[in-house]
């Protein structure tokens, strides 16, 4: 375990997971869609999940990983309260699109 | 009698009138503007008996702020102004019937309150709060009983307030600065401190800033004519006849004081300003076709006379100064006054529209050129020892300056008596004028008498404000000692 | 730490008075407790320690917080019941809510452990994302609400990363220790940028700009409950919040030790004057009264953003201008309650000659704009002062200067509020008030004012 | 002792004034005159007892400090000498009589009480100023005065063109008190102290004085005594004072007012010793002016407005003779005026009384018959101006131009001039009004009829004066100057010789006289010309008649120029200045309409600029 991660070397981890997170900035960015929002947000976390697990690994202790629980729980929380918005808005609007939500503005 | 019970017999008075209804407000209002008078009457013998007249307590500890009254010759002089001003405006509105009266007497004595506070804190975040709470009772008599067209009044409303709080934010940042270097905001302690050329530079033009849209100096006077145009006849006495000469005292107590360098080494261009003022006031009010506008200008001139005599660092221009601030506060008053009484008569302030009172009320001609005269400083009034004293240590100064500010004689006496001609004299106007009523002409005597005995006497009051006008001088020029 | 539980517990007890029908009783009883908890909070103020391992320290700094935060409840739950009179039936989630998300606060000023903080602040959003988007039925509340949820999310997705990179570079999400290594002098470069990360999270929280660009358009869609929760309770946690992560990491330091302190104080310096100038410039031509607040908040934001310049001395002065923001804050959002409800939208117009239909509501809502703008004997002048005095003496004069500057724009739009209630004809008749809203607004008020006579019993509270 | 009568001397005409305004309407006209009359009267009387055992000393009283300057307190004091007491005698008597003269001149005016009051106030700022011990009290009274004369110019109050007349007296006076006061200043800060008698010791004693500022001084101090005796170039105002009724014109705009300057000059001679260069400014300012405002008055037919400028011409004259040092010489022509000047006004005034305000000659004529004492009075009087043997003024005048001839031949020349040309508008003046047929309405021929005795006692009274007024100061042996010498710091200089020169002069002024009265004679009696109607005047008689244009000059030159400033700053100037402060406001406003456009609320572009902020910090503070 330990010296699979020597052999890759921590950087390359925190490489990967900001790759990752990005893709999900971008995702959140460039998509309208609130679902895929939804999900690049999704990827965000678990870019940073990833991370967390590779530290806990880097650093031999169980903490990091026990963050990870939290922040799953919390962002299934999050996604839960998300769609329920998302759900009254298709109710009123009939669409999804992010796009739309320009009423305020100014 | 300690000096604080003043304060709160004013603020008291503010919350009784409020709470006595429209009905008994004006009387209430009187009564504890009358108090107030007798509470400095009596502050006035305390001093004269040699006691000291301050009270210090600490307010904040951190920063160190204390709520610290002191009062000097200086202080009394205006105060005095003040609370003899007060009632006699307050009597004058007697006359007039506003809505929601309690509302409009009780902000006059919280103003009242507001400006008695400023000229005795002698902490300067104290003089500061006062400063700014007289800011907000006469925008309210301003905007809510003010005459005029409701937008526009709201214009030239909100641009006073801006402007006058935008000056004296400028001077809070100086405060702040100079509690940094003493320690405290007591002003004993920041005439102590000894700053850099560089740094009170900055300092008296936060300051100047403050006052000179506070008085006002030109360029900074815009807000002035229209505002008191807009405000009822009372706030504009409130603002003319006691609130301009915070901004002038201020600058006798707080500014010259705090940055004597800055002071000497521009002493000629405020003093310019200063007369430039007179020059300009005068000449813009030869041809204003509203009267309250006219006086509003004719006001500008003598504030500039008196700042200007005020920066001449010497004892007669602060001698002159104080003198001709008491002696404007009454007369300006007095000739609102008389712009109200017509105003009430004919229900127009447009000078075209007036003409030919003279035959039909003798008493009320009388008065107003008495008042006419003393603000061209016809000798044996008040005005001319002022007027005289600020001439002429402005001719110590240089010779050309009193030659220039002395232009007021000639200008002053020009569209003073032309509005009178105007006004009043001419064919028989067809509508008829009442003479003034009792309590009208009883302000306008009482006012003509303080003139007129102060023009032939003016020694109590000059003995009294010399010795605190002698320190403050010693504070401004401790720094010639030093070399 | 008991404060903590007892609120939690409470929020506990409101779902189940629902299930107990409770409905009359539940808003009284609420304020009871909350006034119990305040007790609590008071006896722990000079009783610091900490509790679970180090997951919740209650200090000076947290207690004293913790407190505002339960006064500030107090208010909101005092005024939720009539407004939520139209769907009773929800009434208990609602204040549950609020509840939770007071919990959510409590952890976010009291945390020991970095865990504990992302925890609070998580149950702090979540909760404000469900008010906002309460009125369910209302496309704005909606809208409001669902880009609430995505900039929040979005942003807690940022500070979660800088939590990591904290980790990563400590090994460990305990504040002491972190606070102790972070001294040390060869640190990874993920600590600052994590920490940096973490602050621009709650930079956003508190809306500065450019993080600020939810603030309006939530604050306008919200109902207008939440929106006062928002710009007074949420606001002052997030700043709170902040300011505790930058003082208790030893951020300051760390960033001393590789010579970026200057960088990051201009970035700070930015940020700041940034705020305050958008905030108000912005909120000049709003007619909308809850969206004009919205950019004042702004601005006030930027004016709290002051206290990180001096971060070693100021926390009194952050907790004393929090406390005279919110207040006037509660008091303002009162009077809008009571002048809109039941109209559609919160123009200005509505305002118009309120001081002649309801002299006394005028007056607060005055005193309340007059203590934003920061005239004196209103707490606002003070709070202002003592941050000039204070960021003067770090010698951030041009900061000051800006701020003054600012203060006499702000003046612009908080007279036309009041130009509008005193120079304008009332257009329809009064509506007739509910005591509580008197309740509410007076004692705000009155609140600000005596903090503004006696400045020096919260400023000298945390030393 | 000398105190109370002083302060009765004074206060006796105030306590009229208050009587006259606070009671006199209830009082009735009759009351009012009597009282008006009287206060002056007992000034009179107390003046005659002063006068009578007043020795060598000044007598000084101070009441109490007035104004405090740094260096210097004035104090509110009184200094009785031998030249405050001459002028007194005659203010106060002359006043008297003008009241008495009032009485049943203003009968008929309902507003009679405040003419009396206004008279009254008047003498008393007189009084205050002739025996003011300070710069300063005597400038209390020179206002004053100019107050009064303003009042009483405009005393018609509903002609706005009396009202415009009054406010030009009193804005030209104003002027000059400017330079008055700048005076004051400077003597102030020479000498620390503006009082009489302590600056004429200093100045007397002091050995280096800055010759440069006491040279401003007294200009300063000239242009004041300009202003008030209507002097060039502050002179066009006393023509037009001539809208007051005739009591005011004789008494104010001839006999005393406008003497003050005289007054103020003599009183500082000691100042004025020290600086010829303004000494000899103020002998040719004399000299023009008495020139200029002679010919003017050849062709004015006002019956007024040629007494007025002929006024003008002889405090010309006065000036000359105060520019040449000869203080005492000034004084002596002052009091023969005031004698002659009065009894001409009072004349003019019974005349315009009895025509029911006709003042233009050219419809009067024929009168001597119809006002015989009129007549008489006037013509004695205008032979006293003229300077004919042996009558008043020819002793006054010709001791000027005597001076005037030691001095500098042209100014001689010119001051001989000017008295010829007295001798011939005065007389135009007799023939026009008093010679040849009426030329006045039937309607006020039928009418005509001699003034009652109140108004003729003091017209006899006066022109016994102006007949025998030269005694007081014969040359040879002159008790005037005798008596005025202890004022002067120098020497009183010697009594002219009479040699051949003397009486040369003498005959030259005397003959000159006669010829100018020929020239009336011829033009006026034997050819019975009479001055054409306005339209018709040409060249330079036009010219004359329009004054030189001066006033119309004054008024393009700094009226129209300063309203026209004004308008200019109410129009443009303000209104600027407050649009450059709305400015800022419409600035930030826009800029806000501007970031409107910003929050367009798309939650795309809010996340981008969320993410741009997050890479611009990492950026600036990491790479």
């Amino acid at each position: 375990m330990n010296n699979i991660l020597n052999q890759i070397g921590i950087e390359n981890y925190i490489f990967l997971s900001v790759i990752l997170f990005c893709i999900g900035v971008f995702g959140v960015l460039y998509r309208r869609n609130a679902i895929i929002v939804f999900m690049s947000i999704e990827i965000m976390l678990n870019a940073v999940n990833l991370l967390f697990v590779a530290f806990s690994t880097y650093h031999q202790d169980a903490q990091g990983q026990i963050f990870v629980f939290f922040s799953m729980a919390v962002a299934a929380a999050e996604v839960a309260v998300g769609l329920a918005i998302l759900v009254s808005i298709f109710r009123n609007l009939g669409t999804i699109d992010v796009g739309n939500l320009k009423n305020l503005k100014g | 009698m300690n000096v604080t019970t003043l304060l709160i017999i004013l603020l008291v008075g503010a919350f009784a009138t409020y709470f006595s209804g429209d009905k008994w407000a004006p009387k209430v209002a009187l009564l504890f503007g009358l108090t107030a008078f007798a509470g400095t009457i009596c502050l006035l013998s305390q001093y004269n008996l040699g006691q000291e007249i301050n009270y210090t307590k600490l307010w904040i500890s951190k920063p160190n702020i204390s709520f610290a009254l002191q009062a000097d010759g200086l202080s009394l002089a205006m105060l005095l102004l003040t609370t003899a001003l007060t009632p006699i405006i307050i009597y004058s509105s007697f006359g007039n019937t506003y809505k929601n009266s309690k509302a409009f007497y009780a902000l006059i004595l919280f103003m009242t309150f507001a400006m008695a506070g400023t000229f005795l804190a002698s902490d300067g975040l104290l003089y500061y709060i006062f400063w700014e709470l007289s800011l907000i009772p006469i925008y309210f008599i301003a905007l809510i009983w003010g005459n005029g067209d409701a937008e526009e009044r709201k214009k030239a409303v909100v641009k006073f307030f801006i402007y006058t709080l935008a000056g004296s934010l400028f001077m809070l940042v100086a405060f702040i600065y100079l509690y940094q270097k003493a320690g405290s905001f007591l002003i004993n302690d920041l005439t102590q401190l000894k700053l850099s050329s560089t740094e009170q530079f900055w300092i008296f033009l936060a300051f100047f800033l403050a006052y000179a849209i506070k008085i006002p100096l030109i360029p900074f006077h815009t807000w002035q004519a229209e505002v008191y145009q807009k405000a009822p006849t009372v706030g504009t006495m409130l603002l003319s006849g006691i609130m301009l000469k915070m901004g002038l005292y201020s600058v006798i107590r707080w500014q010259l004081p705090i940055a004597p360098l800055a002071a000497k080494e521009y002493m000629d261009v405020f003093i310019i300003l200063g007369i430039a003022g007179v020059i300009y006031g005068s000449i813009v009010a030869l041809r204003q076709k509203d009267l309250k506008k006219l006086l509003a200008y004719s006001s500008l001139a003598h504030v500039g006379l008196i700042a200007a005599g005020s920066y001449t660092l010497t004892l007669d221009g602060f001698r002159g100064a104080v003198l001709q601030m008491i002696a404007h506060g009454f007369v300006v008053t007095g000739l609102f006054l008389v712009a109200e009484i017509i105003f009430r008569r004919y229900e127009t302030r447009k000078i075209s529209e007036m003409g030919g009172i003279r035959a039909q009320s003798p008493k009320f001609t009388s008065m107003f050129m008495i008042l006419v005269l003393a603000s061209v400083a016809l000798p044996s009034t008040f005005n001319f020892v002022g007027e005289f004293t600020v001439l002429y240590s402005l001719s110590q100064v240089n010779i050309w300056f009193s030659l220039l500010g002395g232009t007021t004689i000639i200008l002053g006496a020009y569209y003073m008596l032309k509005m009178f001609q105007h006004v009043m004299l001419g064919e028989t106007n067809v509508r008829l004028f009442a003479d003034v009523t009792f309590n009208e002409g009883l302000c306008l005597v009482i006012i003509i008498a303080v003139l007129f005995f102060f023009g032939m006497y003016p020694k109590p009051i000059i003995d009294l404000i010399t010795p605190s006008l002698e320190n403050i001088l010693t504070q401004v020029n401790r720094f010639n000692q030093v070399k | 730490m008991n404060t903590l539980i007892a609120i939690t517990g409470l929020g506990v007890l409101c779902l189940l008075f629902e299930i107990l029908n409770f409905r009359k009783a539940i808003v009284p009883i609420t304020i009871i407790g909350l006034l119990a908890v305040l007790g609590i909070t008071f006896s722990e103020f000079n009783a610091p320690g900490s509790h679970y391992n180090n997951m919740i320290v209650v200090s000076k700094f947290s207690s004293a917080f913790s407190a505002l935060f339960i006064v500030l409840t107090i208010f909101l739950v005092a005024l939720a019941h009539d407004f939520y009179e139209d769907h009773k039936t929800k009434i208990s989630d609602f204040i549950a809510i609020k509840i939770f998300m007071l919990a959510g606060a409590v952890a976010m000023v009291s945390f020991g452990n970095l865990a504990m903080f992302f925890l609070g602040i998580e149950v702090l959003s979540i909760s404000l994302y469900i008010l906002a988007a309460s009125n369910r039925l209302n496309v704005k509340s909606n809208e409001a609400g669902m880009k609430y949820f995505l900039m929040g999310s979005f942003a807690s997705g940022i500070i979660l990363f800088g939590i990591c990179l904290i980790y990563g570079a400590m090994g460990s999400f305990d504040v002491i220790e972190i606070s102790e290594n972070s001294l040390s002098a060869e640190l990874p470069i993920w600590f600052p940028i994590g920490m940096i990360l973490m602050t621009i999270g709650m930079l956003f929280k508190v809306a500065a700009v450019p993080f600020h660009f939810w603030a309006p358009d939530v604050y306008e869609g919200s109902p207008t409950l939440t929106t006062t929760t928002m710009s007074t309770l949420v606001k002052v946690v997030a700043i709170a919040t902040l300011y505790k992560l930058i003082a208790e990491l030893n951020l300051i330091p760390s960033l001393e030790n590789q010579d970026l302190l200057g960088t990051f104080k201009t970035i700070v310096v930015i940020i700041t004057i940034a705020s305050m100038t958008v905030g108000n410039i912005m909120a000049l031509k709003q007619n909308n009264v809850k969206r004009m607040l919205a950019f004042s908040g702004i601005s006030h934001a930027g004016f709290m953003l002051m206290t990180l310049l001096s971060i070693s001395n100021s926390a009194g002065n952050l907790l004393y201008y929090a406390t005279a923001y919110s207040l006037a804050g509660i008091a303002a959002f009162t009077v809008i309650l009571y002048v809109c409800k039941n109209r559609d939208n919160e123009d200005i117009a509505n305002f118009n000659g309120l001081s002649k239909n309801n002299p006394l509501m005028a007056a607060v809502l005055t005193a309340a704009l007059l203590s934003m703008a920061g005239i004196p004997i209103f707490a606002g002048f003070f709070a202002k002062l003592v941050l000039f005095n204070q960021t003067i003496q770090a010698g951030y004069l041009v900061v000051v200067i800006a701020a003054v500057i600012n203060s006499i724009i702000s003046v612009g739009y908080y007279f036309k509020l009041i130009l509008a209630m005193y120079n304008k004809e009332p257009n329809e008749e009064a509506a007739k008030t509910q005591f509580v809203f008197y309740a509410v607004a007076i004692v705000a008020v009155l609140l600000n004012i005596i903090l503004g006579l006696f400045p020096s019993a919260v400023l000298d509270l945390l030393g | 002792m000398d105190t109370s009568l002083v302060l009765v001397l004074l206060l006796a005409p105030f306590l009229g004034f208050l009587f006259n305004v606070f009671l006199g309407k209830k009082a009735g006209k009759s009351i009012v005159g009597i009282v008006g009359t009287l206060s002056v009267f007992v000034s009179f009387a107390m003046t005659l007892y002063l006068f009578g055992n007043a020795n060598q000393e000044p007598v000084v009283i101070n009441l109490f400090d007035w104004i405090s300057i740094q260096r210097f307190n004035v104090s509110f004091g009184f200094l009785i000498d031998h030249l405050s007491l001459i002028w007194l005698l005659f203010v106060t008597g002359i006043g008297s009589l003008i009241h008495l003269y009032s009485i049943s001149y203003m009968h008929d005016d309902e507003k009679m009480h405040s003419f009396f009051a206004y008279l009254n106030l008047f003498i008393f700022f007189m009084i205050t100023l002739v025996i003011g011990s300070n710069l300063l009290m005597m400038f209390i009274g020179w206002e004053g005065v100019g107050l009064c004369s303003y009042l009483l110019i405009g005393f018609w109050y509903k002609n706005q063109d009396f009202n415009d007349a009054a406010k030009k007296a009193f804005i030209m006076n104003r002027i000059g008190d400017l330079g008055f006061l700048i005076g004051i200043f400077i003597v102030g800060s020479l000498f620390n102290t503006l009082d009489f008698t302590s600056l004429k010791n200093i100045i007397t004693t002091a050995k280096d004085i800055n010759d440069f500022w006491i040279a401003l001084a007294a200009l300063a101090l000239f242009i004041g005594a300009a202003g008030k005796s209507a002097q060039i170039p502050l002179y066009t105002w006393l023509p037009d004072a001539m809208a007051g009724p005739t009591p005011v014109s004789a008494l104010i705009h001839a006999a005393t007012m406008v003497t003050a300057g005289i007054f103020m000059i003599t009183r500082l001679n000691f100042l004025f010793d020290m600086a010829p260069s303004v000494q000899n400014i103020i002998a040719i300012v004399g000299a023009v002016t008495a020139l200029v405002a002679a010919t003017i008055a050849l062709v004015q037919n006002d019956i007024k407005k040629v007494l007025a400028y002929s006024t003008v011409s002889q405090l010309g004259l006065m000036f000359l003779a105060l520019g040449l040092g000869a203080y005492e010489v000034a004084v002596f022509h002052v009091i023969t005026h005031a004698f002659f000047k009065a009894c001409l006004f009072l004349g003019s005034g019974s005349v315009i009384h009895g025509l029911h305000g006709e003042q233009d000659m050219r419809k009067m004529g024929g009168l001597k018959k119809a006002m015989p004492i009129t007549f008489i009075t006037m013509l004695i009087a205008a032979l006293a101006i003229s300077g004919i043997f042996p009558l008043a003024g020819f002793w006054s005048k010709d001791e000027i131009l005597m001076t005037a001839f030691h001095a500098n031949i042209a100014l001689w020349v010119i001051g001989s001039i000017a008295s010829i040309m007295t001798a011939f508008y005065m007389f135009r003046l007799i023939y026009l009004t008093f010679f040849n047929s009426f030329r006045g309405t039937e309607e006020q021929k039928n009418h005509l009829h001699e003034s009652p005795s109140l108004i003729t006692l003091p017209l006899i009274i006066l022109a016994i004066l102006s007949f025998f007024g030269g005694i007081i100061s014969l040359p040879g042996n002159s008790w005037l100057n005798k008596y005025l010498a202890p004022l002067f710091s120098k020497v009183v200089h010697e009594e002219h010789q009479f040699g051949n020169t003397e009486y040369m002069l003498m005959a030259i002024a005397t003959i000159g006289a006669i010829i100018g009265i020929g020239i009336a004679y011829k033009k006026y009696l034997k050819d019975n010309t009479i001055p054409s109607e306005d339209a018709e005047i040409t060249g330079v008689t036009k010219v004359l008649y329009n004054k030189y244009y001066v006033d119309e000059a004054y008024d393009a030159i700094f009226v129209k120029p300063v309203n026209v400033l004004s308008s200019f700053f109410r129009d443009s100037v303000e209104t600027t200045l407050s649009a450059l402060i709305f400015g800022l406001g419409k600035v930030t406003n826009e800029i806000a309409l501007q970031g409107k456009k910003i929050h367009n609320g798309s939650v795309g572009l809010y996340l981008f600029a969320f993410v741009l902020g997050v890479i611009a910090i990492i950026t600036y503070l990491f790479l």
